[in-house]
């Protein structure tokens, strides 16, 4: 049979009916509009009695296509496509045309607003007799995860899926994982050793029989979409087999490169050229720094292999593994390939670049230190052994003044927004501090303090109060060095006078930044990321966790600052979302995807294969496609959407000047019916 | 003076569904005055009209000698038979035709006919079908070879059954291989080579023959090998036309315009006409 | 007679479904009413408006178009804005060339939560377009004179 | 009848023209172009041309014109019939090639069933012809049967005797009304043999020589050949004068619209393009074969009148420079060597 | 020119490096040329070069019955070779599959051309084998290449819409214009798609505007201003300078010049951030 259209007019108590004349409106529309067989009015649609109105009628009526006029779609526009399955018709034949909020809400005048809804609902009439049938999209799952990054983010995330009985796939750009965290000394609010509570989870992240760890390797390239993303990640090239190794030690302790500064120890100690970054280090097995190493400087120089060069075979010569040592200069990158069927994203921060800070002699003097830099100084396994001694001379600093809003909040440094958790972590610095230096005192410059968070704002005014350190509000102008001594120039706001500090040790809290190549590597995964680099998510409040891209999820520092709690919370949350994606073998996705045209032979397509659609595709969702003969020849190239990819946008559509491409639920003629239902004419 | 480009105001009485997006519409003259002055002879088309898409061509699918309505079958290809598809009994459509020439019935009185379609071209030999079966006596034997792609796709399933069931008709129905269903009674098979198992002997038999360009071009040499001369062999062709009256100038072939000249072709006047179909 | 010369523009807009559309709809959950002469086509994203649709609302009766969606780096397809930027960047200088009033086709960024901005630029674009009056050159050639080639309508 | 007139009062011809209701089409300079176009006094008119860029075809079938026009409600159409479309009018000045085409393709509007939009435009317009006085290379009329001054189709035929004067020869009825109703601005005729300046075209080939041979050569490689540099746009079968083809469109709104005629040709690849994808002519050899099949051979049989009138507009405003004269040159000469 | 011209013709036709020749050859006027097809060696010498060699004969390129010829090598001046630059970009052809023969021009048309006098082309920037002596090719500013329009973009809003309307009013839809277009390479046009018919068919003055705007907003970014479109219309509408209004947008604000450097990315293919904005509310 031919289109019958059911039209139902929302009174919505009399959100509508007070300023729509909705009986006029279904009248109307039932007199004038083609293809429409039955209309009415109701109280509440939305209403359970609404719905089973619109089931009954569907059925009764042999309704093909139903026009609601109430409320916004976006309120209640799958409540009505819902309860058309139930009657048998496809949901995509149910279109609400928003006489509420656009309408009755806006234009207190009856007779205009009748009007316009009686045009609003003819538009949408128009359009449901050139609504076709369209069925969700099913899409197989590939019931493994990777999670990029090793850092307490990716790890918690990876342990959740993992007991949840999912392959992890965990990829590492560091030789171990570990992260951030584990460079910490003590942890806000508690004070409980970092290292202490890391450890163990890095343990059971390696040895948990569902994750596959990859330290040293890189993101090569994702492509595939949600449950089915194929994945190259570059195992850059280490030098050490860790199927052999054993992590004994014996070769970088003959290392003779004994001079680089050690990045785990954010430069307050050295490590030898073949290393383990940390003695905690998982795995505990060394990598060559290819850049440091003589031997690989030599072969660089000659332009010979690595292994062929002469310069230095100590650590070679030092494994104890035989027959095969397990070192190899002459290994490779190697590129590998897994296919998983969601992604979490946990990359991570890094910290703002001290030089940067001129005027506070950051880069330039080295007892102008960063608060990673502190970390270190204060952790029990650090260059220091947790003593407090300061970098020039090695003597315990009586006075050190904490610098807050280094970066953050000033958006002259690119860094318009609050790190988050410097408050916290400086308020921690100048508890450690009084406790390794009971005489010493702490001076803290802050603009506001901002401690929201279980415990916080106790914590800090303890540091206060009980632990003596003294905060000053205001900024610090300048600090120049004056014999041994760091002179701090700042003002103090609250009693506006200027104040100048004798200090021994300066410490800078930093803002927490994206990584250096989060751009890049956002642009790899094709999701989006916001003015400061940091990823953004699908929805500030609702989606909190979700990329923009369906079946890849955030977790940690990476998409902002957050402190310790905070990621893990998000992680976990990553990783039960990834868990309810696994836990079935297919998706159902919204069919509103872009099609390319494809007919009988001759034709085939009207496509002529320009391209212009893939140029612009967000999603990179449009493939090309060979049209072949019988005898294998190419008659001509065109382009595919892959359904998994699209996301529904119709840019394609737009661009395509053939129009061979369009999109479903938004089709040409589905568009073309309604301007022209505009009917000023 | 007449407009010929003015149709006929129609009014859908009946719609009935053949197979996926094969639909039949029965027309009725809004003006019954022109109902009644309205005379056709099968093999004759009409250009229909959805008002805001446009005509599209095709044949009368119903029999002249039935004289209260005219149907037609369509299939939704293009803009217009896909407007049409969304038309409810009640609505109006334009009908402008008669046009054409017609299958010479009257010659063929005494003779035996079969009739071979194939598909969607079953609708352009129904009129000439029935407008025999109507006038039963005056033929010998009816063989009707309608063949499909698949069961769902044979049209007039209901007709299907009521010739089979009829003793003055052999109806041999046949879908592609692959096509048929668990419970399907007909053949299995292409109709160029049903038609050489089933048809009857050519001697003073009248064959006619509608269906997609594939089928007839495998059919005719079976008819040729069964011994059917050319011009004992009828056809009727398609083309796209926009007046249906001679004058827009793309239906033609060499110099026989399908519209005026046509549908209706023997096998030996194709044969003469340039290959350009 | 003074009733029937108050000439009402006819403003067809063309939203995004996440940002515009959104904002539009808060215009109505906060009562902030505006001016009613406009009549909403959503599409996904102003990256699928093709300047076909434009051109076929003026054929309809349009006075005036508003094309309206997210702002730059909100897009919720990452760059349909921005690829809608560049076309309406060539476009609007075309039918300006032309000689349409290029304030006969408004564009804005109105983001979900702008309920007010999406107010006033309504009331902008129907204000503006009534000052400009009927859309005249396009009255003209939506309709068709008894012949309907260039014989009728050169004059 | 045979009078003369003075270039002097053409501006009186047009001016009585009007004061009787006629509208006036004449040559008229356009930019670049000289075209045929309403005017409305005699210093629009311009006559120092081969050939007028548009044929004078457009005023017998519009480029577009509706031939029907419909209110839709729901459940309820009204047609209406167009009205006013055959304004009455005067061609002035168009040239005999052009209006030797208009008895040609009345045969085709007349066959069987007329076609009112043309029998009535023919009805409405009066065609008073100027033998050419100059012609181009592309000009073949004297090929096809016609002459620079022929008669065919014209209601009256003006030829230029000197610089400002006009021989004046009714050929119809309707041309000797037209005339008689001006009578003040002709004057009778000058006593002798006048001097036609008429310009001479040079014959290029035996038109008989063409059917023959496209008889025998459907299937030749020329159409190939030829027709490679063609680039399939309908600009030859646009402005020539005899070809009628067109499409049939409906164009509304939701609530009204017109059945519109078209101009179409069978150039483009979609002229004959079935709904099904299947394309009897989707090559531009086959198409060019039709259009001089259609003009040549397929007309003749049908009409018993060739479909041209070797007004060489097609040749002349060819992107690419096909000559449709060369072409049936080549055609001849085939034929002779056959012979 | 010409015999150095039929000699590598000849040569790439001998040594089978290429099937055929799009070339130009005498015409049916002196003051015309018309496209050549050379597929055999002996045939070189109908192949000639004079300043009417205004055709683009790189619209051979997208026609199924030139491209049945087999491997072509072409003819270009340093506006057409333009053409072949987006073609690549646009997929339409292989940069192997094409031999370019450029041929260097100080201008074609009598009189001269529009598209000649701005040239910046006068050698073509891509081509296998170069005829004629190199002409270095001047840096033209952009206001003088963009001079035609001042007298256009000068009208009021009024005369503007006159000016065209009466332009758009001579349109008869024999799309000559896209026909020869060498970038119109669609199998089914815009307005050949009757589902919806976006672009009504009449020659009317609606359906005339919509075509022509879409026309030319379709090769914003892409039109190389080869002038074929102006030069076939049988109307003398002045079409290409909508195609340069356009050229002057794209230029404006993209920094895009079409057919200029394979390397550039397609300018209505991309974007960037901080595109041009003024106009958004």
């Amino acid at each position: 049979m031919g289109k019958k259209i059911g039209v139902f007019v929302c009174h919505c108590g009399t959100n509508i009916s007070a300023t729509v004349d909705v009986e006029k409106v279904a009248e109307e529309t039932k007199k004038n509009n083609p293809g429409v067989s039955y209309t009415t009015t109701y109280k509440y649609m939305c209403s359970d009695p609404g719905q089973k109105l619109l089931r009954d009628k569907i059925k009764e009526e042999g309704l093909t296509g139903v026009v609601i006029a109430a409320c916004s779609p976006k309120m209640h526009e799958h409540t009505f496509r819902n309860a058309a399955i139930k009657s048998g018709l496809n949901p995509y034949h149910v279109e609400i045309s928003n006489i509420r909020e656009q309408c009755s809400w806006v234009h207190p005048d009856k007779p205009v607003g009748t009007e316009k809804s009686t045009d609003l609902v003819r538009m949408m009439t128009e359009k449901v007799r050139k609504d076709k049938s369209l069925k969700p999209i099913k899409v197989h799952v590939t019931k493994r995860a990777l999670i990029i990054g090793g850092g307490i983010a990716g790890i918690q995330a990876a342990l959740d899926i993992a007991d949840g009985g999912h392959e992890v796939i965990m990829v590492e750009r560091e030789a171990s994982i570990g992260g951030h965290m584990a460079q910490l000394s003590e942890t806000f609010p508690t004070l409980d050793c970092s290292q202490c509570i890391m450890t163990p989870k890095m343990v059971e992240a390696a040895q948990h029989d569902n994750i596959t760890m990859h330290t040293w390797s890189e993101i090569e390239s994702i492509t595939g979409y949600l449950g089915n993303f194929d994945v190259k990640i570059r195992k850059k090239a280490r030098s050490v087999d860790l199927d052999l190794c054993t992590g004994c030690s014996s070769c970088w302790q003959v290392c003779p490169c004994k001079k680089i500064k050690s990045e785990f120890d954010m430069g307050l100690a050295n490590r030898t050229a073949i290393y383990i970054p940390f003695p905690q280090a998982i795995p505990s097995k060394p990598v060559i720094d290819r850049e440091n190493c003589i031997l690989f400087k030599d072969a660089r120089k000659k332009n010979i292999k690595p292994n062929d060069s002469k310069v230095c075979r100590k650590c070679i010569d030092a494994c104890p593994i035989a027959p095969v040592k397990a070192i190899d200069y002459n290994q490779e990158d190697e590129i590998i390939d897994v296919k998983v069927g969601a992604i979490i994203v946990a990359t991570g921060f890094r910290e703002l670049e001290d030089g940067l800070y001129g005027e506070y002699g950051g880069g330039k003097y080295e007892d102008v230190i960063t608060g990673m830099q502190f970390e270190r100084l204060a952790s029990a396994s650090g260059p220091t052994d947790g003593k407090i001694k300061r970098p020039s001379d090695g003597k315990e600093p009586e006075i050190v003044v904490f610098i807050q809003c280094v970066g953050s909040r000033d958006p002259s440094k690119g860094c318009s927004y609050c790190s988050k958790t410097c408050c916290m972590y400086t308020a921690k610095h100048t508890m450690l501090y009084k406790h390794k230096v009971h005489h010493g005192h702490a001076f803290v410059f802050y603009i506001d303090i901002r401690c929201a968070g279980k415990g916080y704002e106790e914590f800090s005014q303890r540091a206060i109060e009980e632990e003596g350190a003294t905060y000053l509000r205001g900024r610090v102008s300048r600090v120049y060095k004056k014999g041994d001594k760091l002179i701090v120039l700042g003002a103090d706001t609250l009693t506006g006078s200027v104040v100048e500090i004798e200090a021994d040790m300066v410490v800078l809290a930093s803002a927490m930044k994206a990584q250096d190549d989060a751009e890049q590597f956002a642009q790899k995964l094709s999701i989006q990321y916001d003015k400061d680099k940091f990823f953004s998510e699908m929805h500030p409040k609702l989606k909190p966790v979700e990329s923009s891209s369906a079946g890849i999820f955030l977790a940690g520092t990476c998409q902002g600052p957050k402190d310790i709690p905070e990621t893990v919370a998000q992680a976990g949350a990553a990783a039960s979302k990834v868990l309810a994606l696994l836990s079935s073998d297919e998706l159902e996705r919204e069919p509103v995807v872009a099609r390319v045209d494809r007919q009988l032979p001759p034709v085939f397509s009207t496509c002529i294969g320009c391209f212009y659609c893939q140029k612009v595709c967000p999603y990179s969702a449009i493939e090309s496609e060979d049209i072949k003969a019988r005898d294998g020849s190419v008659i001509k190239t065109v382009a595919r959407v892959n359904e998994g990819l699209c996301q529904g946008c119709g840019l394609c559509a737009a661009t395509c000047r053939s129009k061979s491409i369009e999109l479903d639920g938004f089709n040409d003629e589905q568009i073309y019916a309604e301007i022209n239902a505009v009917e000023f004419n | 003076m007449e407009n010929i480009y003015k149709p006929y105001l129609m009014n859908i009485s009946d719609i009935i569904d053949e197979a996926p997006g094969v639909r039949t519409f029965r027309l009725n003259f809004l003006n019954e005055d022109e109902g009644k002055n309205f005379q056709f002879q099968a093999g004759q088309f009409a250009l229909y009209s959805v008002f805001g898409y446009g005509e599209s061509t095709f044949c009368i699918a119903s029999s002249p000698t039935r004289k209260d309505y005219i149907e037609c079958t369509f299939r939704q290809t293009g803009r217009v038979t896909n407007a049409l598809s969304e038309l409810n009994v009640g609505d109006t459509i334009g009908f402008r035709g008669p046009y054409g020439n017609v299958f010479p019935i009257e010659e063929w009185e005494g003779k035996n006919l079969v009739f071979v379609a194939g598909g969607i071209a079953l609708p352009p030999l129904r009129s000439v079908i029935w407008n025999c079966l109507d006038l039963r006596d005056k033929y010998k034997n009816i063989t009707i070879v309608y063949g499909a792609k698949t069961v769902e796709d044979l049209v007039y399933k209901h007709e299907l059954k009521e010739w089979n069931a009829r003793d003055d008709v052999n109806l041999v129905t046949t879908v592609d291989p692959g096509g048929e269903t668990p419970d399907w009674a007909g053949k299995v098979g292409f109709v160029p080579t049903v038609v050489e198992e089933t048809a009857p002997d050519s001697n003073d038999t009248i064959a006619i023959l509608c269906g997609p360009p594939i089928m007839i071009k495998f059919t005719l040499p079976v008819l040729e090998k069964l011994g059917f001369k050319q011009e004992k062999v009828y056809t009727t062709l398609e083309s796209r036309m926009k007046c249906g009256l001679g004058k827009c100038g793309r239906c033609n072939i060499g110099c026989t315009y399908i519209c005026k000249d046509g549908p209706v072709f023997t096998a030996e006047e194709i044969s003469k006409m340039p290959d350009e179909f | 007679m003074a009733e029937e010369t108050k000439f009402e523009p006819k403003i067809v807009a063309f939203l995004c479904n996440w940002c515009t559309y959104a904002g539009a709809d808060l215009a109505g959950t906060g009562r902030n009413q505006y001016q009613a002469n406009v009549r909403v086509i959503k599409l996904p994203c102003t990256g699928g408006i093709d300047p076909l649709f434009l051109i076929k609302a003026f054929e309809r009766g349009a006075d005036g178009i508003l094309v309206s969606g997210c702002h730059p780096g909100d897009c919720h397809y990452n760059s349909g804005n921005y690829h809608a930027r560049r076309r309406w960047n060539v476009f609007r200088p075309l039918l300006e060339f032309c000689g349409i009033n290029p304030e006969r086709i408004q564009f804005s960024w109105i983001s979900a939560a702008e309920g007010g901005k999406w107010v006033e630029t309504i009331n902008g674009v129907v204000d503006t377009v009534r000052a400009l009056g009927p859309f005249e050159g396009y009255q003209k050639i939506n309709t068709i004179g008894p012949d309907a080639s260039s014989e009728s309508s050169q004059t | 009848m045979e009078k003369t007139l003075k270039k002097e009062n053409f501006n009186s011809l047009i001016t009585g023209l009007k004061d009787q209701g006629y509208r006036t089409i004449a040559p008229k300079k356009d930019n670049n172009l000289v075209t045929l176009d309403e005017v409305q006094s005699a210093d629009e008119i311009h006559l120092d041309h081969v050939q007028t860029n548009n044929s004078i075809k457009e005023y017998f079938l519009p480029k577009t014109e509706k031939i029907l026009s419909y209110t839709l409600e729901k459940n309820k159409v009204s047609i209406e019939e167009p009205e006013g479309f055959a304004v009455k009018s005067v061609v002035f000045g168009s040239r005999p090639c052009d209006a030797a085409s208009l008895p040609i393709m009345d045969k085709v509007f007349n066959w069987d069933c007329s076609d009112k939009f043309w029998v009535e435009r023919r009805e409405a317009i009066t065609i008073v012809t100027i033998a050419c006085d100059k012609c181009d290379n592309y000009c073949f009329c004297t090929s096809v049967g016609l002459a620079p001054d022929s008669k065919e189709g014209s209601d009256v035929l003006l030829t230029k005797i000197s610089d400002d004067e006009y021989l004046v020869e009714t050929v119809t009825e309707k041309g000797e009304g037209l005339i008689k109703g001006l009578e003040t601005v002709f004057s009778d005729p000058v006593a002798g043999t006048p001097d036609r300046q008429v310009a001479s075209v040079e014959k290029k080939f035996e038109i008989d020589k063409i059917k023959p041979w496209l008889d025998e050569n459907f299937a030749h490689k020329i159409w190939a050949e030829f027709s490679m540099k063609c680039i399939s746009c309908g600009a030859c079968t646009f402005v020539c004068p005899t070809c009628h083809c067109f499409d049939i469109v409906d164009e509304c709104t939701m609530s009204k619209g017109d059945r519109v005629k078209n101009w179409d040709g069978c150039q483009f690849k979609m002229f004959t393009l079935h709904t099904s994808g299947h394309n009897p002519r989707s090559t531009q050899d086959q198409r060019w074969r039709q259009r001089i099949m259609h003009k040549f051979k397929y007309y003749v049989e049908k009409f018993d009148n060739i479909l041209c009138v070797g007004c060489g507009r097609c040749s002349r405003v060819c992107p690419a420079d096909m000559n449709i004269s060369e072409m049936l040159e080549i055609i001849a000469t085939e034929e002779n060597q056959k012979e | 020119m010409i015999e150095a011209l039929r000699k590598k013709a000849e040569e790439l036709l001998r040594s089978n490096t290429v099937d055929v020749i799009y070339g130009y050859g005498e015409g049916s006027t002196p003051e015309r040329t018309r496209p050549v097809f050379i597929t055999k060696p002996e045939d070189v010498n109908k192949l000639i070069w004079n300043k009417y060699c205004v055709y683009n004969l790189t619209t051979y390129l997208k026609r199924q019955e030139s491209r049945k010829l087999g491997k072509p090598a072409i003819v270009v001046k340093g506006c057409d070779a333009k053409t072949i630059v987006v073609l690549i970009k646009e997929s339409q052809i292989k940069r192997e599959d094409v031999y370019i023969l450029g041929v260097t021009c100080n201008g074609v048309g009598e009189p001269l051309a529009t598209k000649c006098k701005a040239c910046d082309v006068n050698t073509p920037r891509i081509y296998d084998d170069l005829i004629g002596e190199k002409i270095e090719n001047k840096e033209i500013p952009f206001d003088e290449r963009y001079a035609e329009l001042d007298e256009y973009e000068k009208l009021s809003e009024k005369e503007k819409w006159d000016f065209w309307q009466k332009q758009f009013a001579k349109c008869i839809k024999c799309y000559a214009c896209s026909s020869i277009c060498p970038l119109c390479f669609c199998d089914r046009c815009i307005v050949d798609k009757n589902q919806p018919q976006w672009i009504d068919p009449s020659a009317h003055p609606r359906g005339n505007l919509s075509w022509n705007v879409t026309r030319a907003y379709h090769l914003a970014g892409r039109c190389i201003n080869c002038e074929e479109c102006q030069r076939v219309c049988p109307a003398d509408i002045p079409l290409n300078l909508l195609n340069k209004k356009l050229a002057k947008e794209t230029e404006k604000n993209f920094n895009y010049r079409s057919g200029y450097n394979i390397d550039d990315e397609l300018a209505m293919a991309t974007y960037k951030e901080d595109d041009n904005q003024d106009f958004i509310k």
